[in-house]
């Protein structure tokens, strides 16, 4: 009779495929990861993206420089304004515009309150990962206060579509420091809330320390940036080493650690929370008078070459390349997103952890898929 | 009904072991042979609980917990026998496992 | 008192644990013949407490139910895929096997009939333990405290070789079915090995 | 329960003699219809909880609107018997590919026993017509605790099965996570209980709650045991809620990593059972709880009269009502504590479960009870045996 031998001898109960994803309540949105399990155990974690492609970048080949800003929104749902951003960064260095001081401010000012609204964001569904459901409500509730503020200025709490190349689209409103500066007197105390929510519990503490450790070494290779590198204690940040407007006048740290593991990512995010509220508090304090636009043609014709431009989103370096053939179309568009290369380090991190580990570890990256698959 | 004696008891357990027995001679699975014997402890459990109630004498009682506290302790080696034999064998009928017959 | 078990409840139970008997040693699927395992031993659990043992159907549904049948249903899913029915469910030589065990059950129904039992009434005074007067107190139903002090006072030798027993088995089944050592391995292993 | 009710009986209809099988049925009946009215009474207070600890109001819009005026807690009181017949009406979905056996099977099973663990919880104690008090209960059995551990295993098997014969990877992971946890969880469970146990020499509830209400030492204040055996109480109230698989201990139905586990593949009334017996046994560790460590129906030195009259209104049965009133107090404050550590903590990571349950429960509750026999040793030779 046929006797089977095992193949592998180590084995103590059958591997099996598990398909987390494309639909499951935590791989927000779209990822798909095959997973190869020993019992809880992950023995092999195959990422598969590409369920959310809306080709961006085709279609930013088929518009004309402004028509692409409002498709740029929808790279990064969390993030439109830096989104928005490196488009037009890269449009106006390949045209040499250079927009008014004003203008240089309220793109800081956007761009760090977005930080703020993507890092409560986060901070909400990754304490839903590790199964704490309050931090979700708390961190909702503080990111409605920043979509106010984004309401008061674009009318619009979510795809802004507020940056215009050579400004930005309108003025801030009247009011808009004090209300600002208001909501930041209200919510910086908040920060202190929420950590006390996490960091002192044990439960979350074991859950999180010595989990998914990311060497300094390997997220270079893997491409990793933004907040997950610091927390692997490479001080790196493109505000602060390619400084683009106006970060070389306002003072900040970058906060980082060494451990690398998902706790230290957790860490820094919320560090980082307190460096946008101070780069905040300066913004209104230098903010200057003036224009706010320096009006481009509708019609925007670009002179033939070719930019790449990246500036720090609050998921990490995003990266602009585009290409023009001195036509009033990009030639080429192509966005490089910090969480594609985020999600090629599940593959490694996540081997042998169990389940739950997974949810933590992936959370911890803050990956947002429609900017993976654009 | 008639009224149910010491012999009523006798009999159930009776059945019950043959059961037990039949199933033990001719499931292939380790697993359903562990499941028979269960089902042969019980038996015998409940012959000496009988026993302590009509012959009155509480030690039936004591010893039947015995007996439960060792088939406790067979079904753990037992299942930890499975498991290993599955480990080696990737199977667990017991027909197959004679590679001690040389 | 005479000792009188409602016969009612008797065939019912009776037919309960062989009915479910038969599942267990006839049932394709392995988890089936677990399920109906269960039902064998609360049949029984209720014929104790037919006999008004009722500590001992207590202690038959926590062990047997609640130990021994859940580490079966585990092995069986540890150890099969998950839906496919055991296909080979008997050994080549089934009739020989019934015929067996019909002769057994002849010759136990032969000598349980041919018998003459000492049966008597139940008139024991257990033991039992009040503030007011140390031991004594009759009681006609097998307390769990007159067991307590019946399993303590004659049989502690072997009360305590059953928890040797069972602390010997529990090592045992610890080194058989561990997994074996590797460089690599973690020093928490998964938790569903250990039975 | 039967000599109460017969005594009710008589007392109302002036010696009607009631058949053997009545009191069984109504306790049946009071036990069903209280599991049902009070699960939902916990999921809304749940959710008001949570809302609370969340600073949003839960349910308000379903119920009266001049209550929900007046406060959050007033609001939204219809919200758990609209979700219940949404829950009835909704298609019964069996999946193609399942056991269909076990499928249908495992959530009868889970009922049951929710159902079943009812029968030696006592609520209360009446002296009414009676030579001496009577405990409440549907039968105050010789082996009550046993007995209430014993059911509680069918709870493992019902969600073994359910996870089984789901034909689903997810079920089968969450199926397995909880048959390992309560499995391990139920070891220092009985450890804890056993300090109560050997302090009161009596497994049934009943008798639990009288010697508690005797007091320890001759002192009623010690009598709760929750003093005596409080390391018990402690590894008992953690145990119970990974053993109800309550977060932090909701391994088996994680919803961010096993989607639903084990009740993934159901749907409508068989979700439905899945659920009420969640809250019911949850409420049922709620009023163990209270029965074995915070002294049932009874409060120390307090000993209310057999039936109390206001003059121009006589109200008997006011001690079994008194004691009512106590017990459902004590055993909600536990509820409450429970959903407070439900909305504040994360979720544990099941190795860590193993850890905390095997290498600090278990031993703590091995000190538990060495600590009450040496207490209930004291007692025996000091203060005239044991009170049991």
């Amino acid at each position: 009779m046929m006797r089977q031998f095992p193949a592998n001898p180590d084995l103590t109960v059958e591997e099996f495929e598990l398909n987390m994803g494309p639909q499951h309540p935590s791989t927000h949105g779209v990822l798909r990861l095959v997973l190869t399990m020993d019992g809880e155990r992950v023995v092999r974690c195959k990422p598969v993206v590409g369920y959310l492609h809306r080709s961006i970048e085709k279609m930013a080949e088929n518009r004309t420089y402004t028509q692409v800003i409002p498709v740029t929104d929808r790279l990064d749902y969390c993030t439109s304004m830096t989104s928005n951003y490196v488009y037009v960064m890269a449009v106006e260095d390949l045209a040499d515009i250079t927009a008014p001081p004003r203008a240089q401010y309220i793109r800081v000012i956007m761009s760090e309150l977005n930080r703020i609204a993507s890092h409560l964001l986060w901070y909400g569904t990754f304490a839903l990962e590790v199964g704490a459901t309050t931090p979700f409500i708390y961190g909702f509730r503080d990111r409605e206060k920043v979509l106010d503020l984004f309401e008061s200025t674009c009318g619009a709490r979510l795809l802004y579509n507020y940056l215009r190349i050579g400004g930005v689209s309108r003025d801030l409103p009247e009011d808009f420091c004090e209300r600002m500066l208001a909501f930041l007197d209200e919510w910086e105390p908040l920060i202190r809330e929420y950590e006390a929510l996490l960091d002192e519990n044990p439960i979350f503490y074991n859950r999180t320390k010595k989990v998914g450790i990311l060497s300094p070494e390997a997220a270079l290779t893997y491409g990793v940036s933004g907040p997950n590198l610091r927390a692997s204690g490479m001080a790196r940040d493109v505000r602060r080493e390619e400084p683009y407007a106006v970060y070389p006048d306002l003072e900040f740290d970058i906060p980082v650690r060494t451990e690398g593991d998902v706790f230290a990512r957790y860490r820094v995010r919320m560090e980082e929370l307190r460096q946008s509220a101070r780069i905040l508090r300066q913004c209104a304090e230098k903010l200057p008078k003036g224009p706010f636009l320096e009006p481009q043609p509708l019609r925007l014709v670009l002179p033939e070459g070719e930019t790449y431009v990246h500036l720090e989103s609050p998921r990490g370096d995003i990266g602009c390349h585009l290409v023009s053939k001195g036509t009033d179309k990009p030639y080429r568009c192509k966005f490089r997103t910090p969480s594609f290369c985020h999600i090629e380090v599940f593959e490694h991190l996540v081997r042998d952890c169990l389940i739950p580990d997974i949810m933590a570890i992936c959370a911890s990256f803050d990956v947002v898929l429609p900017e993976t698959d654009r | 009904m008639s009224p149910i004696g010491l012999n009523h008891f006798l009999g159930l357990g009776a059945v019950l072991f043959c059961l037990g027995a039949y199933g033990v001679l001719t499931r292939r699975n380790a697993i359903a042979v562990l499941m028979s014997l269960e089902l042969m402890f019980n038996a015998v459990n409940l012959n000496l609980v009988a026993f302590a109630r009509f012959l009155p004498n509480l030690d039936g009682v004591v010893l039947a917990v015995f007996v439960i506290a060792v088939a406790a302790a067979e079904a753990a080696v037992g299942v930890a026998l499975v498991l290993s034999i599955y480990r080696n064998f990737r199977h667990i009928d017991l027909d197959q496992v004679d590679t001690m017959k040389g | 008192m005479i000792f009188d078990p409602n016969p009612v409840a008797f065939w019912l139970l009776a037919a309960m644990v062989t009915g479910c008997a038969l599942a267990v040693i006839r049932a394709h699927k392995l988890y089936h013949a677990g399920l109906a395992l269960v039902g064998t031993l609360f049949g029984v659990a209720g014929l104790y407490g037919l006999l008004q043992v009722w500590f001992l159907a207590g202690v038959q549904v926590l062990v047997y139910v609640g130990a021994i049948v859940i580490l079966l249903l585990f092995a069986i899913m540890l150890t099969h895929h998950m839906m496919t029915p055991n296909l080979k469910t008997l050994s080549t030589q089934p009739w020989t096997a019934a015929a067996m065990c019909l002769m057994l059950l002849a010759v136990l129904l032969g000598g349980i009939l041919s018998s003459t039992w000492q049966t008597a009434p139940d008139t024991t005074v257990y033991p039992t333990w009040t503030s007011q007067s140390g031991f004594q107190v009759a009681e006609a139903i097998p307390s769990v405290k007159a067991l307590g002090f019946r399993l303590l006072d004659p049989f502690t030798l072997p009360f305590e070789m059953v928890s040797v027993l069972i602390l010997v088995a529990m090592i045992a089944a610890l080194a058989v079915a561990r997994k074996p050592p590797t460089p690599e391995d973690p020093a928490e292993g998964c938790e569903e090995v250990v039975p | 329960m039967e000599p109460i009710f017969e005594q009710f009986v008589r007392d109302l209809t002036g010696g009607f003699q009631i058949p053997f099988w009545a009191p069984m049925l109504v306790s049946l009946g009071l036990v069903l219809a209280f599991i049902a009215l009070n699960a939902m009474f916990m999921i809304w207070l749940e959710r008001k909880i949570c809302g609370r600890i969340q600073r949003r109001l839960g349910p308000m819009l379903t119920g009266p609107k001049a209550w929900a005026r007046f406060s959050m807690w007033t609001g939204g009181w219809f919200q758990t018997p609209c979700d219940s017949v949404k829950l009835l009406l909704k298609e019964d979905i069996v999946p193609a590919q399942v056991d269909r056996f076990g499928f249908m099977l495992a959530p009868v099973l889970i009922f049951m026993a929710a159902l079943a663990v009812y029968v030696p919880l006592p609520i209360s104690s009446t002296a009414h017509g009676q030579p001496s008090p009577i405990v409440v209960a549907v039968a105050d059995l010789d082996i009550g605790l046993l007995y209430v551990v014993a059911i509680t295993t069918l709870t493992i098997l019902a969600i073994l099965t359910a996870g089984w014969a789901s034909n689903n990877k997810y079920s089968l992971l969450g199926g397995m996570r909880a048959g390992v946890q309560i499995l391990s969880y139920e070891i220092p469970m009985l450890f804890a209980l056993m300090g109560p146990m050997v302090l009161a020499g009596s497994l049934s509830l009943g008798d639990l709650v009288l010697v508690q209400h005797a007091g320890l030492f001759g002192v009623p204040f010690l009598g709760w045991f929750l003093v005596p055996s409080f390391l018990g109480a402690v590894v008992y109230l953690i145990c119970a809620v990974a053993e109800t698989n309550r977060p932090p201990f909701d391994m088996p139905e994680a919803e961010q990593e096993l989607v639903a586990g084990f009740s993934t593949e159901y749907t409508a009334m068989r979700f439905a059972m899945f659920y009420l017996a969640e809250f019911s046994n949850t409420f049922v560790v709620c009023m163990i709880f209270t029965a074995v460590f915070l002294g049932g129906w009874t409060l120390p030195g307090f000993v209310p009269p057999g039936s109390l009259n206001l003059g121009f209104f006589h109200l008997p049965y006011f001690d079994l009502l008194a004691g009512m009133a106590i017990f459902f107090a004590k055993a909600y404050a536990v509820v409450l504590l429970l959903m407070w550590i439900r909305w504040t903590f994360p979720r544990l990571r099941p190795d860590h479960l193993m850890t905390f349950g095997w290498k600090f429960l278990l031993p703590l509750s091995f000190l538990n009870l060495l600590i009450c026999t040496v207490l209930a040793a004291v007692q025996q030779i000091y203060f005239g045996g044991n009170p049991g």
